[in-house]
């Protein structure tokens, strides 16, 4: 039940409330992880087809379907179909993901038969930087690709999911590191340099529908495409949000307030960790 | 038919130094015992093919194997970096290492390509993103039909493919079922290709989800029970997630490595 | 989720006049009660797709449902030619028959392509014969890497695909295994399609050699037991030589077709 | 344990040697089909993957496998690689070929990952028509493609096996109809118009190594690749195949006479084709 931060990360302290005396106060307690978590999962709807990369984006899908989503379908690139694993996988190839699986498929044909044509409703991403069109870098940090400052993993399966899902949904902590004015590689397409350019590029997928950070929500702007902040988590400030992000934010006029995790979402969530911090029976 | 062979002696006649080697599983029927063995008998100046170059490929390249590396995704899964393979590119430690990075998309469709004796293959894919400007390997083509722009990739032919199987017969019909990736694709887009399996067998029993290479288009089968270690071979062991989150700490630094490695590889012996 | 219907419904929501429709099955597992079906109803103007164009075709010809085909093979297998087939294009009987003609690399290929949601697909094919006269479904594409000519077909899209398989659940996850053929790709790439199955159940238990289709990528389910007879269906049933021998007769004379016809087509009704 | 002879094949009457008095000479009256069939088995060498069609080809493929070759590798354009029958199918399809075999793969997977390539050795092909250079037709008899005089079943997976395969063996009965001056349609390529055309049309594989006919074999010339006879079958005279032929057939200068069917290749032979005229168990 350890929550997950990472170094670097400005956590906002106003989210642990108080002192965790009984198991409710211990439940309320809630991370900006977990917040985060939940509310990427409320965003499936269930009976979706959901292309689920490993991490966080796992574990939102899964919290769905054991929520509110049961009929939700996970689509894990290394080719299960429909996979409903009872404990969080580490990796995107845990045999629990077969196991479970309505098919299994060779890799060439997830990406060929299943993604390609856009049978996928959503489409779920990290990032290591984000532009203000959800632009996506996985790859380098630095301006010099053959010698960048850190060497990331690279694209994966992410250019493909960022095309041709319905829509794709972007999990990523916000903070000045990953909020970039302009990323130093694009990995993955958002809405390039801003309105029609996804057309222009025959990009058939819709592109961010969501990105859904610790601090908040933000939604592309339906006429110029730029992400604008449309709800904050409980306790969070639109200032706060302002400060982890390396460009001028939008802010929506109407600005909403997430509700926390309920004391279900958190049960299952914990529950759901659990089952990942070690290896599989 | 595939000739069976053991670890070391497949390994010594069929990855040679300079070769395209391409070791395939996806976290699944990783061939963790023959990456060892190329370590063991100090193959150099490698190109490494693997859509998800993982632990495997941080230990052929701290360990100095690889001059090149051709990948779409370099991450040790579920825990984070490879930080051999960070320290290779930002450091050149142990030696530099050029990267050709791809999709995995368009990885997946360079070995159907290899696979099906094409020199190219088609997919809607690399769009808008930089990775084109990096690689001569990433090329608009367009269709003789509607006139639209798709993308093409050249096809991977590695010299020689290596991966992990459950089970061969004696005649070196490979089976393997699980989570099967592109390792069919693999072995076919391969001029030479090595097959460890957990275990030979005298009849392979069906079993379902397997996919079956005929020993005809294998070259060699060695036996190498838990070879995929700690990668996992379904129905006969369990993925070794605490060995990967502990190898974030061990591949850290230099020596902590060499030290694993002198222990771990260089020590073990192949099975024989 | 696909919808669970009767053969009589799905075939009459699905299939439509002038609809591009593939009845796929490799010799096992052909839809032959559908496409009973499809003539019962009377659909007229159908683009008739399918690899091999077999006795269900020449049925559907006869019957007068066609107005053209696209195929690679149309024969009686192991018995000779196909008398309805041949009557439409030779005779113009009971109305002309447009052909389109490929061979089976090249329409396997189109199904991929189809089913990839790509225009096209490449394939070393056609080079050299006569058929790349007779359409313009078939064109050259320069590699871009090698400069290399090879072919190009495009992508088939039926408006339906209709297959037979052994077995759905209720949620109309379809599971079919031995020879499974083109049929994943047919369905994939149609924008329809109707399943029969051999029947309906609770599970699916896993079968070696199984191709499991997703109950949402298939648009509808129709338990139509004994649905592929005199074809068979694995597990299930066994061919029926004795029938694809005998239509050879039954096909040659025009009147003793038509009998066969409306005494084991039209008076014979559809499963509920 | 009929021969299947066709209307309008001249038999050659020497071939059925004498009364069947005793079964050894019922087994020595063989038929030209049951030459040609044997002919052609004798020509698959042990450990040969072979691409096999329906009818003759398959025929012939079994007995060499059940003979002198057994580990044969058949191939049928239905997926199954490795198949064992242990009867002879009726279809390329028949549940005796996926039962039997060491792989049931798609069918656009035995055509781009095994037959495209070239790993298979042998194709075994039959024709409607054939010309000098090995040229097959199996689409239409006419010159009219749009109103032809007989419509044939069309290429299937012929013009693939004629071009990938490592070498092509045809098995055609030889008479005017078959054996014509110029194929009224090029299903699968032989030899082109002559020497250098496969190699400018980038075909890849060698191309027709043999034409085994029910009266004797012919072979490419080494220089002009013309079909060249080579072998006659016992009882056959070069005058024979020189009538049966609608262009000027050249003879090898040393032409051989073909050993007669063994009592054990019949034997097999018609137990094989016995299994065949029933349904399948």
């Amino acid at each position: 039940m350890s929550a997950r931060s990472e170094p670097g990360l400005r956590a906002p302290q106003s989210r642990t409330n108080g002192d965790p005396v009984s198991e409710e106060n211990a439940l309320a307690a809630w991370t900006a992880d977990e917040m985060m978590t939940v509310a990427a999962a409320r965003q499936l709807r269930d009976g979706a087809a959901c292309f689920v990369g490993i991490g966080l984006p796992s574990t939102a899908a899964n919290l769905a379907r054991v929520t509110h989503a049961p009929n939700l379908v996970l689509i894990y690139e290394s080719g299960c179909l429909g996979a409903k694993p009872d404990r969080l996988p580490l990796s995107i190839g845990d045999g629990v993901l077969a196991d479970t699986a309505d098919a299994v498929v060779s890799v060439p044909e997830v990406f060929n038969y299943w993604l390609q044509p856009g049978r996928i409703d959503v489409g779920f991403l990290g990032a290591a930087q984000l532009d203000r069109y959800g632009n996506i870098n996985t790859t380098v940090v630095g301006d010099d690709y053959a010698a960048p400052k850190v060497r990331l993993p690279g694209a994966g399966g992410a250019p493909e999911i960022a095309a041709s899902c319905g829509e794709v949904v972007v999990i990523v902590r916000q903070n000045l590191r990953t909020f970039t004015e302009r990323v130093d590689f694009v990995t993955s397409v958002g809405y390039g340099s801003g309105p029609g350019d996804r057309e222009r590029l025959g990009l058939r997928g819709g592109g961010p529908r969501l990105v859904i950070t610790d601090l908040g929500v933000l939604e592309p702007d339906p006429v110029t495409r730029e992400l604008t902040l449309t709800s904050l988590h409980p306790g969070v400030t639109r200032e706060q949000a302002r400060a982890a992000t390396g460009w001028d934010l939008a802010v929506a006029e109407r600005l909403s307030t997430g509700a926390p995790p309920t004391t279900h979402e958190l049960t299952v969530l914990r529950a759901l960790e659990a089952t990942k911090h070690g290896s599989p029976r | 038919m595939a000739r069976l062979v053991s670890l070391a002696d497949g390994v010594a006649d069929l990855v040679r130094d300079g070769d395209v080697v391409a070791l395939e599983g996806f976290t699944h029927l990783i061939p963790f015992a023959a990456g060892h063995e190329i370590i063991r008998q100090g193959r150099r100046e490698l190109t490494l093919v693997r859509m998800t170059p993982d632990v495997i490929y941080d230990q052929l390249i701290g360990a100095g194997c690889a001059r090149r590396l051709v990948f779409s995704w370099g991450g040790n899964p579920g825990v984070g970096s490879l930080h051999r393979f960070r320290d290779a590119v930002q450091h050149s430690w142990p030696r530099p290492l050029e990267l050709e990075e791809h999709s995995h998309a368009g990885m997946a469709n360079r070995y159907v390509a290899g696979a099906s004796g094409l020199p190219f293959a088609v997919l809607r894919g690399y769009t808008g993103t930089d990775l084109p400007r990096h690689t001569t390997n990433i090329r608009p083509i367009t269709c003789p039909f509607t006139g639209e722009t798709l993308t093409a990739v050249p096809a991977l032919r590695p010299d020689v493919t290596v991966v992990h199987a459950q089970r061969a017969d004696r005649a070196g019909n490979v089976q393997m079922w699980g989570i099967t990736g592109v390792q069919k694709e693999a072995v076919l887009a391969a001029h030479r290709s090595l097959v460890t399996v957990e275990e030979i067998v005298d009849e392979l029993e069906p079993v379902p989800g397997q996919v079956v290479l005929p020993g005809w288009a294998v070259t060699a089968v060695a036996e190498a029970p838990g070879g995929a270690h700690p990668s996992y071979a379904q129905g006969y062991s369990v993925r070794d997630n605490d060995f990967y989150r502990a190898w974030d700490e061990v591949s850290r630094d230099r020596d902590t490595f060499r030290a694993w490695l002198e222990r771990h590889v260089h020590r073990t012996g192949a099975a024989a």
